[in-house]
């Protein structure tokens, strides 16, 4: 198994653990972990890539997914917050407004 | 030799920083874990020869996003007693899901070409090179990031000031 | 100027603006439908004051409508085609009229407004345009287009039987649109427009339909055709359907068992555009489409159209006789007085077409006016069974006097105008042996029984209702005089009936080219087939 | 004459024409407030027309003819025309038309002076007489039809004018519908003349350059309509019915004028008539007036006796214009209008005078057995009575008589020689000749001279309703037309040929006949006495064959209507057998067609159930499946 190859499989693995974890907390911030580390897996993955090829296309790709990141979690924070206040609770269990009423 | 072995490191790091994240029930550790983690996966961009964006990730995500998330912890939980746990749920249809995907994934890559391409090494300077090209062919992207980040500002701030005002009546 | 789109689309257009005004302005429908009837009796006049006497399709509107090719089946052609003539002219006039008069009498009516009056608009424009249309296809697009808030009317704002009422209208009536919708495909695939040589364009156009020249050799309809169905060719039996899809709606015994029911059922503005204008177009249907286009079997199958004129006159006025319900007797006269129409036009002789035309108009008038007058009894006691009053004259005096003159049009007393229709269908009848042998006399002696008979149910139904000590079964209501508005409604058409009858000659202006023509047309094109 | 004269009879002309029909607009639309202004209204307007046709009727004189002409319509290229034709019978019927209209409109203010409806039954006389009035001047047959029925329904409306009157009512309708039957007659008559002479013009000599054939069938069609209008066999059962109405209406309408409408007509539409049809008239006249003269004898209501005298003298007259005396008819025509409208009005003032008395008894006023004594309580009327019954009789120094012997001399004359059919109708003339005194003066002996039957104060009838009767009672006297009483030599010769000499043997026989006969009425009721006797309306069973028609119009009409409920049965049998079909195949869709799709819809169903369980609202869940179904989806795409 190449170093390549090795840093695949753990992007995979990272990316897999990160949904596990979005799909199993039910803290908010903790899911918002789990997307981050999805983000980073795929940012790992680019950055083979780039180490791969000539050029700096997967820096400058997972650069800006880096920045995009940034945004999603500072206005995901803000959400939290802002929902904690609304729900007084930042568990996602309660907060089931998109279900179907019946 | 050694970059691989400082690679191995990292990736180990960064397994068990997962794992502490999705075993342990305190935020808090969660988040000290993915500090971790990032810091780890900054190290492995280092050794990609991704320099920028190794630095990059540890100011921005260890600097900035993981100081936010702590302040979003401390003000959705009460510090004191123990309601830094969260709890977790669904994790039989969430470990098929993920392990399924991870199989699907190994067995993607194994059949497709990536792994078969050569290692060239980047050769020249390239915080340089990074630069150039964010201002040459990147630049319609690079100028729409940052009126995103002004928007993203913007939004958090709004809505966590709206916040603060409704929270204070 | 166009003046017969502006008359028809006018109501079109206001229904769906109507359909934008909320419905709790409720009483603003009146008054929108009643400003379209008055904008229309002004179109109309302006239409008279353009149309000259000499006869003819005047202010004709022509423009290409539907224009699809076929590839080998040729190019389908459509026009908006309206124009007027002395047939369509005096129907017209009559729509208008009675259109007017039956929104005045809608004026009280309070069960969802909206729905109504927008359906009203509707049939409105949809009776004008089939009266204007000289278009086949067109024609009947409007013609269909009159059953739907035909239906709804009376299925929704009618009587107690209203659905049973409904459907039965519906299906009969539906049944003849689709004898005639036969005969349209037929004719379709059988004419073609006269300029194109190297391509089959196939019209709708009523008068190429007219035209022997326009039919496609070896067609379905071709003079020659030696197909024959049974015992006939496909031309007699293509006039045989749409001879039967319009006397459904005339109506003419045996298919006229929807009508009563019907008019029972319906309230009472719809019961006076059902009888005023819409059995009309059974008379003007063989007038305008049957006969012109299918004249060699107009003329052999005359005897069975007079002979069933000469059947609904007779048998409709005794059914009238038997009848226990006042507008049931007075839907039967309606079919009585029909038939004098089916009667004048199987003559085929000038008096006997003018006398039809003129019928068709006169009956117009004066049974709306005797709908009105059931109607002003149903809408006081909800009652309108005849044995169930006695001596209303001495409560209802000026009611009693519009009864006995609207009688009295109704069973051809000279100086209304019922009796000049009936006279000159007489006249024409009695002719058609000597002129043309295409009736015997005895139809027209026959159907002189038909006044006899007439006489008698109405001035039976004077002597039971309106004479003797005043007494009512099973009625509570009081028996209040006409009001302003009744009367309103009443006396226009009262006049209208007394004018017509003591001047024809306003109207036979406009009738006599168009009969003149007529018949010439008949005979010139129907002998060329005649070995 | 010149053209400033025609024009000048022409507006008189439609000044008779059109005073009437003032008087009848203005009756109808005055309020009920004012209704005392209507009677005063009409007979001005009455007066006004009389006198001008009086000036008309010299103006025209005897051997002038005038005529007016507008186009009314044209049918088949073929002109209609108003058209208007005065000679010196019509002016002279427009004269006695509006003179007797005049005189009953002056009666009437007195007779119906308690009616509530008195506008509408004024209007309604105006109205009748504007009718009357058209159909005399008119000349094109079609307006003398439209006029002719306008007649019948104004005398519809007035017999049934007492509203609540059951009788009144039925009377009203039955004679509108036997009437009609003439009607119809005229129409086919008229509908035949158009249709082989293209013209209605009466004066238009190609109205009977015809085939014979047809010109005899419209001949017997026209004098259909004249045996119901002017009451003839077999038609005339419906007026002694109505007699219901009011006196003075049976006085102007059932005696002097509709009646003799069409009389009238026979003479207008002379040259029509060929030899055929001749014979049939003549006979139907012989029938008729033998079956009144019979009828009269044996009545006791005094309206229905006169009625019966009316259908009798019709008869005469029409059998007199069916045989060869037109001129003597048309005379006996205009005097029966006097005397016949002088013996009603009569009646009618004894009438009023005894139901002003007996107001509260039971007592039927018109039975004759209940009078009686009259003869000093009602002076006046006496006189007046026995001049017009005289004049009935035809007795010397009446205008009747001078008519009567006219016939009889015209009819012996025509009857020829030799024994033939004619003779039979001649001598029903002299027989008739000799039952009329028989019955007037039982009418008569009844009323006037007999014992008075019961006591009452009866008091003369007001001076307005004398003035008429003195009227009509010197109207009825024979100067007024014939200069020498015993023969017709009139000052205006209204038939435009000359008189035939008379026959001294005829008078002398005529004249012994009717004085025989009037002694024998006195002789032969002096005794009788009537008290038992059954009221009895001879209808020779023409009732009972009208009724029996209607009833088999009322059967049919039942069984045509049943026939319907059977069409509406087929249609509904139809209907059922497609409903039925209908839903057997809406069985069919529903178990066999639908159950197949039902059973997707339910299998998508559940799987909708179980998808929906998933959808519980929480974002995560919804995040898992759809990395499941990504999963699923590169495993598809992929593999």
């Amino acid at each position: 198994m190449s170093k390549q190859e090795l840093l695949f499989f753990f992007s995979a693995f990272l990316f897999c653990s990160g949904l596990l974890i979005a799909v199993t907390k039910k803290n908010a911030i903790v899911v918002l972990m789990g997307i981050e580390l999805m983000l980073n897996a795929a940012n790992l993955n680019l950055a083979l890539f780039n180490f791969q090829k000539r050029g700096m296309d997967g820096q400058l790709l997972a650069l800006f997914i880096i920045i995009v990141a940034v945004c999603e979690a500072a206005v995901g924070i803000a959400i939290i917050l802002k929902s904690y206040h609304f729900y007084h609770s930042s568990v996602l269990d309660q907060i089931s407004d998109l279900k179907e009423k019946n | 030799m050694m970059q691989e072995v400082i690679l191995y490191l990292f990736i180990g790091f960064s397994i068990m920083s997962v794992l502490v994240i999705l075993l342990n029930r305190n935020v808090f550790y969660s988040a000290l874990a993915l500090l971790t983690c990032l810091i780890s996966l900054s190290g492995i961009y280092g050794l990609l020869q991704a320099e920028f964006l190794a630095v990059t990730q540890l100011l921005i995500y260890a600097g900035g996003v993981l100081v936010l998330m702590i302040f979003g912890i401390m003000l959705t939980n009460r510090i004191a007693g123990k309601s830094f746990e969260s709890k977790s749920h669904n994790w039989i249809p969430g470990i098929l899901v993920t392990t399924s995907l991870l199989v699907v994934l190994v067995i993607t890559f194994q059949n497709s070409s990536i792994k078969a391409t050569q290692n060239e090494l980047n050769t020249g300077n390239h915080i340089r090179n990074v630069g150039i090209e964010l201002m040459s062919t990147y630049a319609a992207p690079f100028e729409v990031s940052g009126v995103l980040l002004l928007v993203c500002l913007i939004g958090a701030a709004l809505t966590a000031s709206s916040f603060k005002k409704s929270s204070h009546e | 100027m166009h003046l017969l789109s502006l008359l028809i689309f006018i109501p079109f257009g206001t229904a769906l603006l109507a359909l934008l005004v909320p419905s709790r302005y409720g009483n603003s429908f009146r008054a929108i439908t009643l400003g379209v009837n008055i904008a229309q009796v002004i179109i109309l006049l302006l239409v008279l004051s353009h149309y000259k006497y000499e006869g003819g399709f005047q202010l004709i509107e022509k423009i290409p409508w539907i224009s699809i090719d076929l590839g080998a089946w040729g190019v389908l052609q459509s026009e908006y085609f309206v124009a007027l003539d002395g047939l369509s002219l005096p129907m017209v006039a009559l729509s208008v009229f009675i259109l007017l008069i039956a929104t005045l009498s809608s004026w009280t009516l309070e069960q969802n407004r909206k729905g109504y009056f927008v359906l009203l608009l509707t049939l409105n424009g949809a009776i004008l345009g089939s009266f204007c249309a000289l278009d086949f296809l067109l024609f009947y697009v409007f013609f269909e287009f009159m059953l739907l808030p035909m239906y709804f009317l009376i299925g929704i704002w009618g009587g107690t039987k209203r659905e049973y009422a409904s459907i039965k209208f519906f299906l009969y009536t539906l049944l003849g649109s689709i004898l005639i919708l036969i005969v349209i495909v037929a004719l379709y695939i059988s004419i073609k427009t006269p300029d194109t040589s190297d391509r089959i364009v196939h019209t709708f156009n009523v008068l190429h339909m007219q035209d022997f020249n326009n039919l496609i050799p070896d067609s379905l309809l071709a003079l020659d055709s030696i197909k024959l169905v049974g015992v006939f060719s496909f031309r007699y039996w293509a006039f045989l359907l749409l001879f039967i899809g319009f006397i459904i709606k005339l109506p003419a015994v045996p298919f006229h068992t929807w009508l009563p029911d019907a008019h029972v059922e319906a309230p009472t503005p719809i019961s006076v555009i059902l009888a005023a204008l819409l059995l009309k177009f059974g008379g003007y249907g063989l007038l305008r489409f049957a006969y012109p286009i299918f004249p060699d079997a107009a003329i052999h199958f005359s005897w069975l159209v007079g002979l069933i004129g000469l059947i609904s006159i007779i048998y409709g006025a005794l059914n009238a006789l038997s009848s226990k319900d006042l507008k049931r007797l007075i839907a039967y006269s309606s079919v009585s007085h029909m038939g004098f129409v089916l009667l004048g036009i199987a003559s085929a002789t000038v008096e006997g077409i003018t006398g039809a035309v003129y019928q068709m108009f006169s009956h117009g008038i004066i049974s709306a006016m005797l709908f009105l007058i059931a109607g002003v009894l149903y809408d006081r006691t909800g009652d309108r069974m005849i044995g169930n009053y006695s001596g209303l004259s001495s409560k209802m005096r000026s009611y009693a006097a519009f009864v006995l003159i609207a009688f009295f049009a109704s069973m051809g007393l000279p100086g209304f105008a019922g009796f000049m229709g009936e006279v000159m269908i007489f006249f024409g009848a009695f002719q058609s042996s000597s002129v043309n042998g295409l009736l015997p006399v005895w139809m027209a002696i026959a159907a002189t029984l038909g006044l006899l008979l007439g006489a008698a149910y109405y001035l039976w139904t004077i002597q039971r209702m309106f004479y003797g000590p005043f007494s009512t079964k099973n009625v509570t209501a009081d028996l209040t005089d006409l009001n302003r508005r009744e009367f309103s409604m009443l006396l226009p058409l009262a006049l209208a009936a007394l004018i017509f009858g003591i001047l024809p000659q306003l109207l036979l202006n406009y009738i006599n080219p168009f009969a003149g023509d007529f018949v010439n047309n008949l005979f010139q094109r129907g002998n060329l087939l005649t070995p | 004459m010149t053209t400033a004269a025609n024009s000048y009879i022409l507006w008189l002309t439609l000044a008779v024409l059109g005073l009437p029909l003032m008087a009848s607009l203005s009756c109808f639309s005055i309020k009920q407030k004012v209704g005392w202004l209507a009677p005063l209204l009409s007979s001005i307007l009455l007066l006004i027309a009389s006198i001008l046709a009086s000036i008309l009727f010299f103006q025209i004189g005897s051997e002038y003819e005038v005529s007016f002409s507008w186009v009314w319509f044209n049918l088949n290229q073929k002109e209609i025309a108003l058209s208007i034709l005065l000679d010196s019978k019509a002016s002279i019927m427009m004269l006695i038309v509006t003179i007797v209209s005049f005189l009953v409109h002056v009666y009437s203010i007195g007779y119906m002076a308690e009616d509530y409806h008195q506008a509408r039954y004024f209007g309604m006389l105006a109205f009748f007489t504007f009718a009357m009035i058209g159909l005399v001047m008119g000349s094109n047959l079609l307006i003398i039809f439209i006029f002719w029925e306008l007649v019948g329904v104004s005398s519809y409306r007035l017999i049934a004018h007492d509203q609540e009157k059951e009788t009144a009512i039925k009377a009203a309708t039955k004679a509108f519908l036997l009437n009609k039957i003439g009607d119809i007659g005229f129409l086919i008559g008229l509908i035949i003349l158009w249709s082989w002479s293209g013209t209605l013009e009466v004066a238009d000599p190609n109205l009977i350059s015809i085939p014979p054939f047809w010109l005899a069938t419209a001949g017997v069609c026209m004098f259909i309509g004249v045996i119901s209008k002017s009451a003839q066999f077999p038609l005339f059962n419906w007026l002694p019915d109505a007699m219901e109405g009011p006196t003075p209406v049976s006085a102007l309408i059932h005696a002097a004028t509709m009646v003799a409408a069409g009389a009238y007509l026979l003479v207008r539409i002379a040259i029509l008539f060929t030899e055929d049809v001749l014979i049939l008239i003549a006979i139907t006249g012989a029938i008729t007036t033998l079956a009144g003269a019979v009828g009269a004898l044996f009545q006791f209501d005094i309206k229905k006796i006169l009625a019966y005298s009316t259908i009798s003298q019709l008869g005469l007259i029409v059998m007199a214009m069916g045989g060869g005396a037109v001129q003597g008819g048309y005379f006996h025509l205009l005097h029966h209008a006097f005397f016949k409208a002088g013996l009603f009005l009569g009646a009618g003032a004894i009438i009023h005078a005894l139901h002003q008395v007996n107001q509260q008894s039971n007592m039927d006023v018109q039975d004759i057995r209940n009078m009686g004594g009259l003869r000093k309580k009602l002076p006046i009327t006496f006189i007046s009575f026995m001049i017009c019954a005289a004049a009935l009789s035809g007795i010397p120094f009446t205008s009747g008589y001078v008519s009567k012997e006219f016939i009889l001399t015209q009819m012996t004359m025509w009857a020829g020689n030799e024994f033939s059919w004619r003779w039979i109708v001649m001598s029903c003339t002299w027989a008739v000749t000799f039952l009329t005194p028989i019955y007037t003066f039982r009418l008569v002996w009844f009323i006037f001279y007999r014992k008075p039957q019961h006591e009452h104060n009866i008091e003369e009838v007001p001076i307005i309703m004398r003035i008429p009767l003195i009227v009509l009672a010197v109207g009825s006297l024979a100067m007024l037309s014939s200069l020498s009483p015993f023969h017709i030599s009139s000052v205006i010769n209204v038939l435009q040929q000359s008189y035939p000499s008379t026959n001294t043997i005829i008078s002398f026989v005529s004249i012994a006949l009717i004085l025989i006969s009037s002694a024998a009425a006195f002789y032969i009721y002096k005794n009788q006495d009537a008290k038992n006797q059954k009221l009895v309306t001879p209808q020779y069973y023409l009732d009972a064959v009208s009724n029996y028609f209607s009833l088999l119009t009322l059967k049919l009409s039942e069984a045509t209507r049943w026939f319907d409920k059977r069409i509406d049965f087929l249609i509904h049998g139809i209907s059922y057998f497609q409903i039925t079909v209908a839903h057997i195949t809406g069985w069919a869709d529903r178990y066999l067609v639908d159950g197949v799709v039902d059973g997707i819809a339910y299998s998508a169903k559940g799987v909708g159930a179980v998808t929906r369980s998933l959808a519980n609202g929480k974002i995560q869940s919804y995040l898992l499946w759809a990395m499941a179904g990504l999963v699923i989806f590169i495993v598809w795409i992929l593999y």
